[in-house]
């Protein structure tokens, strides 16, 4: 693998300059709650399942219970407190639950020794589900030894999206025996806006399927299935990016899920939801992930899909930095960060390509133990769907040249619908012809120092370093930079978007097991 | 035997008005295909392809490719119970040029001075244009190329003319809201992008925008604009909209079109 | 309306015998095509375009891609006369499976030692193969891969057969050398290669061949094999031969196929 | 460019072993005369048109006057002796070919002063046509001065072949409009059998347009259009290599064609043409060319399409080598060996495209200073165009890093069709994406010595070596080479094939004005 000779100076420089740019960000999570934390809590705890008396639509009882403790005594304890209290009597949470429905359960905040018997007992039913995080992390580790892992890297990452999880049960089965390492399920338009969890196998998802604990169930339980036939562990992802990514990081643990796309800046940037929100989410889901063994992605490669993938080429690079931080301070290993990044150069720009390689190199300098995700061209993709086949020939080329270590298969049809069953086979067969006829390339790749592509990537960090120079100067850090619109050339401003309601200022008595035991492992590490 | 037309002239001329798709030769009506079926690979799911391909009008049909999706890191996939295709022949359609119905711009493509001046003097006060991408859908890009200032292909966005005051509400709209803010604003002007078409999301957002408007506001409603990638500008009355842009729209048509419909025409002078 | 049959099922199933085209969903009729016409982009020519998808009976149909073509080297080719397009959208017909007549092999796959017992023991001569190319063509290696001890896809070819009397006669073969021959040789098969069909000239050099052989030598003419890629394996009465073979053929499908047409069949015990 | 170290003792002794292998090749040309060399003769006099009487098909006047002189007093002493003495009672070679088709001329080879005196009259004759080429040489360097030279190497090279010169004609200006610098109009399949040369301008071909003078004209003519209009001097190739070579390249000369297929080796092993009769035309065809400054392209590609491209891999060098000998003693520079070589390798080998990396290189370590022809992939293309086209953008790639010279442009449909007009349009797309993108990756491009790529090139060239050892041993060299199936495993007999009867051993008063005239120029260069 060639590697650029990166100036250690400025890369020191440049993560000293994250961390006190993400420092506001650490401090938010610190000091509030959510409601989905809350509900995260209790599904860790055991509660599932929904209201079934609702009419427009069913609501999920983690909800109706959250909504009821903040109704009654505010969220500012946390929901543990309140809810292992009313337990105290004796019932499981179910049964607490469809007294909520019913109207008749009443919470209180308990004091003194009743306060600690309550934590006590959250702790234990807390700790029954990271129980089960952690078997499912063996388990995984287990299957991993059993069948295998991909035969190289970059790991061959396919998504299905049809809507319906038993029309993308069969389509994943498909793209692991043509040739995919890990299957990502991305979900309908719509949900990461909801401020629920979905439950049960859906058939009506908008471009995508409802990410619920039983697809995910559903769909881990097919890809064991091909793993065992294949003798190969296929990895499965899900989105955990939203309102409900606490949540959804919880079920990901439950379910064995292996990777999940896990990313705030994303959800503020480009759906529009609130940073305090979704930056104290973002902690918890990031505990529980680092916990469950999964390994994230960011999403700064959508960012070249508003901003120019010239122009603003440090700006991926800037919040990488920042991204990496925070995954750290979440507990998160190296090897759990799957930094986003992506080949959105317009083809019509000279010298692109090459371009391309000079990006993709400098991520690899920078980030060497992480598995990079490198995505796909898209947003110069086309109707022209056998120029789109070429160019992701070439992607798939770069990724190899500069050894990324998940590779998100591009669809010739980018432009046109969401993928066919017909276009990952084609993109499957595309990847396996570079990887095989060129994939070891890049022994014969020797970007000079002082070459083209040398002083691309060093002009890119340099530019980086001087951004965080900027932004760590401003108390908010990397708040205010969202706020002035420096990724995806989108602003949004910290009290603004979605699910700000959902945020609550943490009282001193705030009890969260689930985090305390995760925090204990975290320091422990 | 349908006419194939060998004798007749289909090749690139002024004046003809039946053509061919044209492989290499002028009016041998050669297209490409390529489909799945599910059927397994083999003679029978050949004989399927070619049967579709028939049935579509291409005759004679080569199925030039055909493997089986899905089983088994390469060659032909025995197992799999999907077949990919890729089909080469003659269409033996015609293509009557004259009866392609082009929305022909009724209205002029106007400069956005043309349009400042227009709107500053017939309609004698600007014009208010609110946009939005409603639903779920968060793709901007489309609507902000449209709208801000920094535009598409080269042209400006409306927020660039004068005359336009212009509010840009972002995605994931919901339509009630949409309503309430043209109200409020009494826009003259509706836009609204719609980029996620699977199952026809797009189509039916729009009839469901269209629906609100005319409950709420009836005859009153601003005009209402849609655009997308997928669209097809012949829809509108379908969809119950004023206007469809589709793939490649620019600023200044749509600025012009805004001026076509909302601005009273010229007095004699 | 023509029934797009939403509600049935046409996914992979062993008893389907209806299906429509997979593109992310069953029964969804997704199709791919592109193609030329000799009309300026614009439009115009997207109009144009849209209308020969309808007639291919896809629709809806999306022009998800129009470029000019083979004017100055870049963009859109205003001034180009002629336009490419790429065209997705649902096809309304349906596959009938049933219909569908696949040739079914009419005779087993023999191994060559199946092959030579045959022959040895029902025959009791050696058969007499001999192949050619014929007319000006000069691709051999799809003759060779049949004939060639080398054989093809892992079959050795006919010459490995020791029962098989194979003579090559190469490329650009005329057909009276090629009658000559074969009454010369007494040959009991011929097996002709023919891959250039630019303008039909397969077919034209195989009815040539059918005809020459034909009027030579009458009842008593040779078996008449004919294969090459472009062929369609239903075509053999069409072209006056005995047997057609296209794309991807082996070598043990033509020996089993001869020992099939040639050899007497196996006399009761 | 990165260049492979090639063993320079290794390379010189390949190019000694060369020239000894060559030599019986050389010497045909000096024992023997040919039909078409004497043809060859007359055209370059002015003689042109057909006999119109003749009822099955036109024969040119030029096989009407040989075939007259043959039979009535043999070819050995050339035609130009007996044409001219006849001509010495004054009228035009066409009055005496009118009168030969009359049956009224009466051939007879002069001797003493009237001898000299044909011989005389013989070359200014041919000096005319000779000065004709100077002329189109000439103006060629004038128009390349004013329109000026593609801007970039490869030059982009593109086939048109629709069998219609009228088809053919807006199809190569649409190619040149979309970036095309080189056209090459296709033969009809049987051309190169025939034993003359069609008049005319043709409509009527298979899968290829008729090379005749008037459709030489025709689209020359429509390139110089296309070249004012693009400002960049756009060069038209066609085919010389079959019965009529010699004809052909006359022809080209006289219209200003650019570059010519020219190849014996290729008639004799994929048209059967008699290894004598090609070698000879060959050897005048190419002082023609040399004259004409047009350039060679010759054949070796081919050999891939019947022989294994890495088993075989040798067998082009060795014969790149042979054919460099036979270009060189005919006159041809450098500049003008447009030396065959191709993407052949079956792409499911692993590492092939590296394997094609190494191949290239070592053509272009050999031939410094030649405009090597870099023909894609067809072997193993299929029905499959979307994998096709990214073959193509592959081989681009290839002919990019390793410095190619003329890049022939690959089609996605070669496996299905003659290239359809937006074949060759997505072929330039392919190759203008690919130039733009990567043209300068060969910068980082360095296959490390000893590595994998330099290990293969070293081992081609030592192959290459050992094989010409062998033929040079041999007495008859090349030609027992070819009897033995060394080129394409594909076995030609020197007394077998077509066109034989057309060979003639010289006598010693053997006249041939035009070899004399251009026989002058070679040796006073
Ligand atoms: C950029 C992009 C994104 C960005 C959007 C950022 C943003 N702020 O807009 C991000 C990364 C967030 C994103 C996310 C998703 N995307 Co997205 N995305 C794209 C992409 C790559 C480019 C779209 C684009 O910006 N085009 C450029 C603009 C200028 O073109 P345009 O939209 O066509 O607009 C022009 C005209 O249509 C017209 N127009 C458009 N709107 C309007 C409105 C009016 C009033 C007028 C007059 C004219 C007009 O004028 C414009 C200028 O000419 C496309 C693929 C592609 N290459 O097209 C996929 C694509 C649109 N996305 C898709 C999907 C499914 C998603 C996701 C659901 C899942 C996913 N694949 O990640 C998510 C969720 C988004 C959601 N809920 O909407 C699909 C949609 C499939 C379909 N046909 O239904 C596509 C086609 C990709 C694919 N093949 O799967 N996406
Ligand atoms: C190799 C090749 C050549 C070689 C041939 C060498 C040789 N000795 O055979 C050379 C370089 C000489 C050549 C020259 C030309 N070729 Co060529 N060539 C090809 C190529 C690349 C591969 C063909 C091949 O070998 N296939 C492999 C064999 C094993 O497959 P196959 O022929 O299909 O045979 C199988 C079956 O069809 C069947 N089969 C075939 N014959 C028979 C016979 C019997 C009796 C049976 C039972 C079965 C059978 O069994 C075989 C095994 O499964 C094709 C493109 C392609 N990729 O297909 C072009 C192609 C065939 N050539 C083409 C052309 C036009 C030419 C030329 C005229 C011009 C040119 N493009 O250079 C010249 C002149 C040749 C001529 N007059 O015939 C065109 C034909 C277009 C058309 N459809 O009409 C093609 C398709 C390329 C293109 N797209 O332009 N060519
Ligand atoms: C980090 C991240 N999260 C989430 C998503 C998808 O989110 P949604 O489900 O809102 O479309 C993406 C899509 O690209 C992403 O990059
Ligand atoms: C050197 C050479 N000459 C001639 C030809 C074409 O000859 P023909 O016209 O016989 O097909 C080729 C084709 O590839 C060639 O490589």
């Amino acid at each position: 693998m060639s590697r650029l000779q990166l100036d250690q100076a400025l890369v020191a420089r440049a993560r000293e300059l994250a961390a006190r740019a993400a420092a506001p960000v650490v401090d938010l999570a610190a000091t509030y709650t959510t409601v989905s934390v809350e509900r995260a809590t209790l599904r860790l705890a055991g509660l599932t399942g929904t209201d079934p008396l609702d009419g427009d639509g069913e609501v999920p009882w983690v909800n109706r219970v959250v909504d009821a403790v903040r109704d009654q005594v505010g969220l500012e304890h946390g929901v543990a407190l309140p809810v292992w209290h009313a337990l105290g009597s004796g019932g499981t949470l179910q049964d607490l639950a469809e007294q909520v429905g019913a109207g008749t359960a009443r919470f209180t905040v308990p004091e003194g020794a009743a306060a600690d018997r309550a934590r006590e007992a959250a702790r234990a039913a807390v700790g029954a589900g990271i129980a089960r995080i952690d078997a499912n992390r063996a388990r995984r580790e287990e299957l991993v030894a059993t069948h295998g892992d991909p035969p190289r890297r970059p790991w061959i990452y396919l998504i299905v999206a049809t809507g319906d999880i038993h029309e993308d049960i069969p389509q994943a089965q498909a793209a692991a025996r043509a040739g995919a390492d890990v299957i990502a399920v991305i979900r309908s338009t719509g949900q990461s806006l909801l401020d629920y969890v979905p439950e049960g196998a859906t058939r009506t998802g908008y471009a995508g399927t409802y990410a619920t604990q039983e697809n995910f169930r559903l769909m881990r339980a097919a890809l064991d299935d091909v793993s065992a036939e294949l003798g190969r562990y296929v990895r499965l992802t899900n989105y955990a990016s939203g309102l409900c990514m606490p949540e959804i990081a919880v079920l990901a643990g439950l379910e064995r899920l292996d990777m999940m796309l896990n990313d705030a800046m994303y959800g503020i940037l480009f759906r529009d939801i609130n940073p305090h929100r979704t930056f104290v989410d973002q902690r918890f889901s990031r505990m529980v992930h680092a916990r469950a063994g999964i390994i994230i992605n960011t999403g700064e490669d959508n960012y070249l899909t508003t901003a120019d993938a010239v122009d603003e080429a440090h700006t991926v690079t800037v919040s990488q930095l920042l991204n990496e931080r925070l995954a750290h301070e979440a507990g998160l290993e190296d090897w759990q960060l799957g930094l986003g990044h992506a080949f959105e150069i317009d083809p019509a720009v000279p010298e692109s390509f090459r371009l391309e390689l000079a990006h993709a190199l400098l991520a690899r300098g920078l980030f060497p133990d992480a598995p990079l995700k490198w995505m796909p061209p898209t947003k110069h993709m086309t109707g022209d769907v056998f120029r789109g086949y070429l160019l992701d020939g070439f992607f798939n080329l770069a990724g190899a040249l500069t050894g990324q270590g998940i590779l998100l298969v591009g669809m010739m049809t980018e432009a046109v619908v969401t993928p066919w069953l017909s276009d990952r086979d084609l993109a499957l067969r595309n990847v396996r012809y570079v990887l095989e006829a060129a994939g070891n390339l890049h022994e014969d790749f020797a970007p000079q120092p002082g070459g083209f592509i040398d002083r691309r990537a060093h002009t890119v960090l340099t530019e980086a370093v001087e951004l965080l120079e900027r932004i760590a100067a401003h108390p908010q850090g990397l708040i205010q930079a969202i706020a002035d619109g420096t990724f995806g050339i989108t602003k949004r401003s910290p009290d603004g978007g979605k699910g700000l309601d959902g945020v609550v200022r943490k009282a001193a008595d705030h009890f969260d097991p689930a985090t305390e035991l995760l925090t204990r492992e975290v320091s422990r590490a | 035997m349908p006419d194939k037309g060998q004798n007749r002239d289909f090749g690139p001329s002024e004046g003809a008005s039946v053509v061919r798709p044209y492989g290499d030769t002028t009016g041998d009506g050669m297209v490409q295909t390529s489909f799945t079926l599910p059927v397994p690979p083999g003679p029978r799911a050949d004989g399927a392809a070619l049967q579709l391909a028939q049935k579509m009008g291409i005759e004679p049909a080569m199925v030039v490719h055909s493997a089986g999706i899905g089983s088994g890191g390469g060659a032909a996939g025995d197992s799999a119970a999907f077949t990919f295709f890729v089909v080469y022949g003659s269409v033996r359609h015609l293509v009557d040029l004259d009866a392609v119905h082009v929305e022909e711009r009724p209205y002029p493509l106007l400069s956005p001075g043309e349009v400042n001046a227009a709107v500053k003097t017939r309609l004698r006060r600007s014009l208010v244009v609110l946009g939005a991408c409603i639903g779920t859908d968060a793709h901007t890009v489309g609507i902000d190329a449209i709208l801000n200032l920094k535009g598409f292909a080269g042209e400006k966005g409306l927020e660039y003319y004068r005359e336009l005051q212009v509010a840009n509400l972002g995605a994931q709209v919901s339509v009630p809201e949409l309503v309430h803010a043209a109200r409020a604003r009494k826009a003259d002007a509706v836009l609204v992008s719609q980029v996620v078409t699977q199952r026809d999301a797009h189509l039916r957002n729009t009839r469901e925008l269209a629906g609100a408007f005319r409950e709420a506001m009836g005859e009153s409603r601003p005009l209402l604009v849609v655009g997308g990638p997928r669209f097809d500008p012949a829809m509108a009355a379908d969809l119950g909209v004023d206007k469809v842009f589709g793939r490649g729209t620019t600023p200044g048509e749509v600025a012009s079109y805004l001026v076509h419909a909302l601005v009273p025409e010229e007095e004699p002078s």
